[in-house]
């Protein structure tokens, strides 16, 4: 079944009251690389992403994940296909230790999920997995903290573990970067790469350093529609873009 | 013997809601008034008085009698009004074998499928005030009716009796709205009673839910279209809310008025003054008459059993300002006159609580449902 | 992970584990004893109906986040099956508490399958109508006999030997109904589901986006919860031999989360402690006439104002020293 | 409005300025000081404080002690709306748009203190977007649009003294350039601004000075024209 | 005689009118409920309670002092206005960071006090209001004897009702209460003095019932428990309309009241539950009442 596209939107539009964030994007994701999504705000990234993983219904359009057509799916599903996604505000279990962050995501394809009769203990045996994972972004020190003492970059950091915990064929991931010190983005930045390996990456993201080193296609919105895609080169070479989106003396 | 040496009395009833005023705290100061004019002690052993809330809730209620046998060892409970908290108190104390002297409620299933050895109904039921009520106005023409009921037992009861006496004398039913408990506005009952034409509106329900009706009625201008008002469960106590300019007029069956002669009048000086002013009813007299009743009773046997006080007070004849030569029957019932009442005009009374022109004063027997009627097992 | 444990104990019952511990053996041991210490042995089975529902009512509204302001219907409800099935169709009181629980139970699914998508006080309020719905049919329908409820139920004996007439055999019962459902909800909340519920109250789009079909989750825990609120208050109409209007009313619905926040929510104990506050309450002002809802409401504010944590998260506070 | 950028008596004065959250202190005795006319940031890492510095001027943090000078009188005991009307400007972090306005009742909410403030349709032509969607509700914009309107609204209330927290935290580099330009402008019209950034690329095109925040103190002083000599200890402070 | 489902046509209308009178009852509290809860993010239980006190506040005026309705109708709201402002200071103040479920259970404990200490004062029976003689008598419309008073209770209440709607949705202290619920500090911040404008929202919404209440003395006893069985209804309408939906609760509550009118035709029995039917089955469809909007 392996598609040469992992994702294909075919005619994608979301209306809201009126106003239309997502008119006619036909976007191709291509297996094993990683994608950016970028645009001024506003644009519709954002909506994109809610769209495809059925956080939001289309108004009119396509979607298909592996060639099969999921635009009736629910999120629950998608996630169960393989598909995850993160959010632009982080979005961590902030009363849940480091490790049961992990450990949530980690508990659910092993089906006890509903056995209110047996104790947590049962979960131990998911510990190593998950220690591993948080290793992979480097939190081992904190792993018994409740997220909330975290500080943001971290917060990010542990919700890409908690997303790799369920080995996803294709991760989404919304602004990672968004309001993150130095440090923390080129730790992230590496880790994208990293996991990046045997998977699928479609990302937005504003901080254009971070696109140009990670990305291999770009996708470019404006106004909802695609405005322009290609390598970096190509679309920050493109004058449209540079006039709508990176503005004049950039890149 | 006198269990634990003590004459234990618990006055239940409504001490926060609907039946406040015309049970409450006046019967638990009539209860007191009986025992301190019995002198305090029941053969040398002191007589001691608990009173309780029990909400208007069957459980609640059931539970604190429950409560009050097994762990003060209560000897006989008194008044409850609500019959479905009357009901299951019933069960508690013929179970137990405690006195339990009904005052506050109405239905006549106490003294029939639910009747016991241990209770008596002493002041009025349901049946008495139909027939009071139903007959009288039938007789005098009210012969066809329409009834605003409150949609629950007692409500339902009350219609249903009235109902058979108005049919009985020639009336009929023309129809009736069941309205759920304590809805404030009536406008539009009031307007389909209206719209059936009825001589006579009766309205089979209680406490607020009745005034509320009776004031709004004024205000449609129901009575001055012709039609009259028939209240079947009413107390002086709604009367004095209400108001003679609203009120005048109304027709309703008591079991007692305080303005009657000097007794009546005599104890209800002694209550006012124990209860700021306010005047007895029928129910506060029923408690001081049924606990002065009951101690006479323990006095003679010596012995505060439910059942065997319950006999000997049904071997004495009541006779007291509440009460003259009447008899507590084998199904339980205290068998005593009933007297049917109008409201009197603004202009003829005298002052506060002078609310009554007695009518029409209904001998005992033709008041109560007949022993022969009764389907309490304990009669035949 | 023993660290780990430890962590989620904590929160779950008191400052430190052990005192927790210490508590519930103290609670338990008091509970086995109290008949012999000549407290009247009804209201302690009240106490323990009550505790047992609003432990019930906690697991949604402590663990899940959700208020719900109908469970006096499940455990009304429940009353009125186990009533009429024991006393018109003569079945023994534990079938009969049964099968008022799973009544109980499946009506909770219906009100989870209904309400589940809705949240905070949209919840809470659906849950009050469908509620009140129940509450007419309880008026209306023929069975419940209307105000007067199911009087003189009787108690029968347990698995027709043991005569629960006797004031001790039936407190025993009630013990051993209150400890089984005590322990279905203190597993629950430390099973596997329990912490996907956990999480769920925290962030559920997250939840979702790793693919949790969370409404399958609530709709569950409502169910359970329901189940045992049913439990409770079928054991009440067996100890109090009587089911009336009163448990599906919606004032009922209210007192239950005043237990369990005078107790605390979200603390496993709370919820027993503030039934026991409320009750004793109830019990001892019945005498002091129409001052007690003055004396109740003042409670209240002072609670709301004061130790808004309930009694046991207070202390819990207290006990970690902040 | 004070004329002449830089000189002159200092407007914002904080002397010795500690803040806590709970038991938690985070502000341990910061020392600065604006000149009327000036821009002025704060550079520092995540958590250092940047933010807490801010709030505390505004009084939204209610444990404080020191003392915060504006023109010589002293606000540490005032409440947020006092201060607030004495002329000082807040564009919060998290942008703090309501929900249940529409756009343009978000725009019009901040009451004028001062005359001297932006007309709606400047706003209008700097932040295109925001005319389009004038009736939609302020949460459904997205991040960006956001922020353009929290910067918007406080340019309307004439306060000349702006409090900006990571204004371009998450924008599109052209809308960042634009919003240097307004910048630049209110600094014309002789606005003073206090300005937290993270992205001191950004910064450096308009400060005047920089101060540097670590650990809840302001621990260097960089004039902008001497930021390049500086560079080195700035990697340092910033871990970049 | 024309009949309408069984039902002489007349009688239909007299239901549908007596249905909007009592619908304007529900849309001046609901319409209180609503902006208690939409400003301060409370669920003011003691509502129903502070409704009565309107009324008993007339009562005194007429009894003690002698001072008539037309007054009352504006004391009355100041009075009970004056000591909602004293609630709120005193206690409400320190919730509004804190769930709503803090909120509903302080002022259930209060409106447990204020209707118990009423009781203990002049039990329940309930005491007697006389109409004003202006509005005394009524007209004949053919199809109902209309009550002069119902008819300025609908008219006035319709006034209020709009009154306040436009006060809340159109002007500028509108728009500071509603961004000041999401977000006091910074409204604060903006120069806004927040803790006195929630004051007022309260003592004004409260007062909106003290003038229900006095609008209802003359029709209703005035009693001490008149409170306790409306508030759970009101509730029940806010949430209908959406809420904090200032337009939805005046809508609803004047919709609900023609509902229950046509109920207590139909199916009287049901008339106390109908409006909950209804809030099932609106909050099934439309998650956030019939004119709600979601919350951040
Ligand atoms: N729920 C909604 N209702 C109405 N409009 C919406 C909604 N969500 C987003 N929009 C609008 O759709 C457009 C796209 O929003 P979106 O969040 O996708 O932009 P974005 O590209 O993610 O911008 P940013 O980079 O600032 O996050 C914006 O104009 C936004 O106002
Ligand atoms: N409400 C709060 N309660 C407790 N601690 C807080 C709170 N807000 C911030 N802090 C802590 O105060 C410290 C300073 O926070 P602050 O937001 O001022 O940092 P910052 O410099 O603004 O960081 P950033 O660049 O991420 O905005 C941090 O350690 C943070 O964890
Ligand atoms: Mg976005
Ligand atoms: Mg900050």
């Amino acid at each position: 079944m392996a598609q040469e596209y992992i994702v294909e939107t075919t005619g994608l539009t979301k209306h809201f009251k009126g106003f239309v964030a997502v008119r006619d994007v036909s976007l191709r994701v291509r297996r094993g690389t990683i994608h950016a999504l970028i645009g001024p705000n506003g644009a519709g990234k954002t909506t994109v992403f809610n769209l495809i993983t059925k956080f939001l219904d289309p108004s009119a359009g396509q979607i298909l994940y592996n060639g099969d057509d999921i635009t009736k799916a629910n999120p629950a599903d998608i996630a169960r296909r393989g598909m995850v996604r993160s959010f632009q505000i982080s979005a961590v279990f902030p009363h849940l230790s480091v490790l049961e962050n992990v450990r949530i995501a980690l508990q659910r394809p092993t089906g006890v999920s509903f056995h209110f009769w047996r104790p947590h203990t049962v979960l131990d045996n998911l510990n190593d997995k998950a220690r591993e994972l948080i290793a992979a972004v480097g939190l081992s020190d904190v792993e018994t903290e409740p997220a909330v003492e975290l500080p943001y970059g971290r917060k990010r950091a542990l919700e890409i573990a908690t997303t790799l915990a369920l080995d996803p064929e294709l991760m989404l991931l919304d602004e990672p970067m968004a309001g993150m010190g130095h440090e923390d983005i080129s730790r992230v930045s590496d880790l994208i790469r990293r996991v990046s390996k045997d998977r699928t990456v479609l990302m937005v993201e504003h901080n254009l350093n971070v696109v140009a080193d990670l990305s291999d296609t770009i996708t470019v919105l404006q106004r909802g529609e695609i405005l322009a895609e290609g390598s970096y080169e190509d679309v920050s070479n493109n004058s449209e873009v540079r006039e709508a989106y990176m503005g004049t003396g950039h890149a | 013997e006198l269990s634990d040496d003590v004459v234990k009395i618990g006055v239940l009833n409504d001490q926060s809601g609907l039946y406040t005023d015309l049970a409450g705290p006046g019967s638990v100061e009539a209860a007191r008034m009986a025992v301190e004019d019995f002198g305090g002690t029941v053969n040398g052993k002191a007589i001691e008085i608990l009173s309780a809330d029990h909400q208007n809730k069957p459980d609640v209620g059931s539970n604190i009698v429950r409560e009050w046998i097994d762990v003060e060892g209560v000897d006989v409970v008194v008044d409850v009004p609500t019959s479905s908290v009357a009901l299951a108190v019933q069960q508690v104390t013929s179970e137990k074998d405690t006195a339990f002297l009904v005052n506050g409620a109405a239905t006549t299933r106490l003294t029939n499928e639910d009747c016991a050895a241990t209770g008596v109904h002493y002041t009025y039921d349901t049946y008495s005030l139909a027939i009071g009520t139903g007959k009288a106005i039938v007789e005098e023409g009210g012969d066809s009716w329409f009834f605003i009921t409150a949609d629950y037992a007692f409500g339902h009861s009350l219609e249903e009796d009235t109902s058979n006496v108005i049919k009985e004398n020639g009336g009929e039913v023309l129809g009736a709205v069941r309205h759920p408990l304590s809805s404030s506005d009536f406008s539009s009952y009031l307007l389909q009673a209206q719209g059936s034409g009825a001589k006579v509106i009766g309205l089979a329900n209680a406490g607020s839910d009745t005034t509320n009706a009776i004031k709004q009625a004024n205000e449609f201008g129901i009575v001055q279209g012709g039609q009259s008002l028939a209240a079947l469960l009413m107390f002086i106590t709604d009367v004095d809310s209400l108001g003679l300019d609203v009120a005048k007029g109304l027709k309703l069956t008591t079991g007692f008025y305080w303005d009657q002669n000097d007794d009546t009048r005599a104890f209800a000086d002694r209550f006012s003054e124990r209860m700021n002013g306010q005047r007895p009813t029928m129910v506060h007299a029923g408690v001081y008459s049924s606990v002065m009743h009951y101690l006479k009773a323990v006095a003679e046997t010596n012995d505060d059993g439910g059942k065997a006080a319950v006999d000997q007070m049904k071997k004495m004849p009541v006779n007291d300002f509440f009460a003259q030569d009447a008899e507590i029957r084998a199904d339980g019932r205290m068998v005593h006159d009933m007297y049917l009442v109008e409201v009197k005009d603004p202009s003829e009374s005298s002052g506060k609580w002078d609310y009554y022109n007695v009518l029409r004063t209904i001998p005992g027997d033709a008041a109560y449902q007949p022993l022969s009627e009764s389907r309490c097992p304990l009669v035949n | 992970m023993t660290t780990l444990n430890a962590r989620t104990e904590t929160r779950a019952i008191l400052g430190s584990p052990q005192a927790g511990y210490v508590l519930t053996g103290a609670v338990a041991l008091f509970v086995l004893a109290a008949p012999f210490l000549g407290i009247y042995p009804i209201f302690l089975m009240k106490l323990l109906c009550f505790a047992l529902f609003a432990c019930a009512f906690n697991l949604m509204l402590g663990y899940v986040g959700l208020l719900s302001f109908g469970h006096a219907s499940f455990f009304g409800m429940a009353a009125y099956i186990t009533g009429h099935t024991v006393k018109v169709w003569g079945l023994t009181p534990e079938l009969g508490i049964i099968a008022g629980a799973l009544v109980a139970a499946a009506l909770g699914f219906a009100f989870g399958a209904l309400a589940i998508r809705r949240q905070g006080i949209y919840f809470a309020m659906i849950t009050l109508a469908l509620a009140q719905m129940v509450y007419f049919f309880s008026v209306q329908a023929p069975f419940t006999h209307g105000e007067d409820g199911i009087q003189g139920i009787p108690r029968g004996a347990f698995l027709g030997l043991v005569d629960l007439g006797e004031t001790l055999n039936i407190y025993y019962f009630v013990v051993a109904v209150f400890a089984i459902g005590f322990f279905i909800v203190y597993r629950t909340i430390h099973s596997p589901f329990g912490q996907v519920l956990k999480a769920i109250r925290e962030n559920e789009n997250r939840v979702i986006s790793l693919g949790y079909r969370v409404n399958h989750f609530k709709i569950a825990a409502f169910t359970l919860s329901a189940g045992l609120s049913g439990l409770a208050g079928a054991t009440k109409s067996i100890v109090f031999q009587a089911a009336t209007l009163t448990d599906v009313h919606w004032t009922m619905s209210g007192e239950v989360v005043l237990m369990t926040l005078l107790g605390g929510m979200g603390t496993i104990l709370g919820p027993i402690v503030g039934a026991g506050v409320v009750i004793s309450l109830q019990n001892y002002l019945a005498t002091v006439g129409s001052w007690v809802t003055v004396i109740m409401g003042a409670i209240f504010v002072i609670c709301v104002l004061t130790f808004r944590r309930g009694v046991v998260g207070e202390l819990a506070r207290i006990l970690r020293g902040r | 409005m004070p004329e002449a950028a830089g000189g002159g008596e200092a407007l914002l004065r904080v002397k010795d300025l500690h803040a806590f959250y709970g038991e938690s202190h985070i502000l341990h005795g910061s020392e600065f000081e604006i000149d009327a006319g000036e821009v002025v940031t704060l550079l520092g890492r995540n958590g250092a404080g940047k933010t807490t510095t801010l709030k505390s001027i505004m009084g939204m943090v209610e444990q404080r002690q020191g003392s915060i000078t504006l023109d010589g009188t002293e606000l540490i005991r005032l409440s947020p709306d006092r201060i607030a009307r004495r002329g000082i400007a807040y564009c919060p972090e998290e942008r703090g748009i309501f929900a249940s306005l529409d756009v343009e009742e978000n725009l019009m909410l901040p009451p004028t203190v001062q005359s001297g403030g932006m007309s709606v349709q400047e706003i209008f032509q700097l932040f295109p977007n925001l005319k389009e969607r004038l009736r939609s509700s302020g949460t459904q914009l997205s991040g960006g649009e956001q922020q353009m309107l929290a910067i918007g609204r406080i340019l309307r209330t004439g306060a000349k003294l702006l409090l900006l927290d990571e204004p371009t935290e998450g924008l599109a580099p052209v809308i960042v350039q634009q919003i240097g330009e307004v910048i630049r402008k209110l600094k014309a019209k002789g606005f003073t601004i206090l300005l937290v950034e993270q992205n001191f690329h950004f910064a450096s095109t308009l400060a005047d000075r920089h101060y540097v925040v670590e650990h809840g103190r302001v621990v260097d002083e960089i004039p902008n024209e001497r930021l390049q000599e500086n560079m080195g200890k700035l990697h340092e402070y910033l871990g970049v | 005689m024309t009949e309408l489902l069984g039902v002489p046509a007349p009688v239909l209308f007299g239901q549908l009118l007596l249905g909007l009178i009592n619908g304007s009852f529900y849309a001046l509290l609901s319409l209180g409920l609503a902006v208690i809860f939409g400003m301060l993010n409370v669920i003011n239980f003691a509502h129903g309670a502070l409704y009565m006190t309107g009324a008993f506040v007339a009562w005194f005026l007429l009894n003690y002092l002698g001072i008539g309705y037309w007054p009352a109708l504006i004391l009355a709201p100041l009075v009970v206005g004056a000591f909602g402002i004293v609630l709120e200071k005193t206690m409400l103040s320190r919730l509004y960071k804190l769930d709503h479920l803090y909120g509903l259970l302080l002022t259930f404990g209060l409106a447990l006090i204020i209707e118990g200490l009423f009781r203990n004062a002049y039990g329940v029976s309930g005491q007697p209001y006389p109409i004003p003689s202006a509005l005394q008598g009524g007209q004949n419309l053919g199809f109902m004897f209309l009550p002069t008073y119902r008819g300025w209770v609908v008219v006035a209440s319709i006034i209020v009702c709009f009154g306040t709607w436009f006060l809340v949705e159109r002007t500028r202290f509108g728009a500071y209460l509603r961004a000041a619920v999401e977000n006091q500090e910074l409204v604060r911040a903006f120069g806004i003095n927040v803790p006195l404008l929630m004051t007022l929202a309260y003592g004004f919404a409260v007062a909106l019932a003290g003038f229900a209440g006095v609008l209802a003395a003359p029709i209703y006893q005035v009693n001490p428990l008149m409170g306790q069985d409306l508030i759970i209804v009101v509730f029940a309408i806010v949430v209908i309309g959406g809420l904090g939906s200032i337009l939805g609760s005046i809508v609803t509550g004047l919709g609900i009241g023609v509902v229950e009118g046509l109920t207590k035709t139909f199916y009287p029995e049901a008339s106390a539950t109908v409006v909950f039917l209804i809030m099932a089955i609106v909050l099934a469809l439309r998650p956030h009442g019939l004119f709600g909007r979601p919350r951040a």
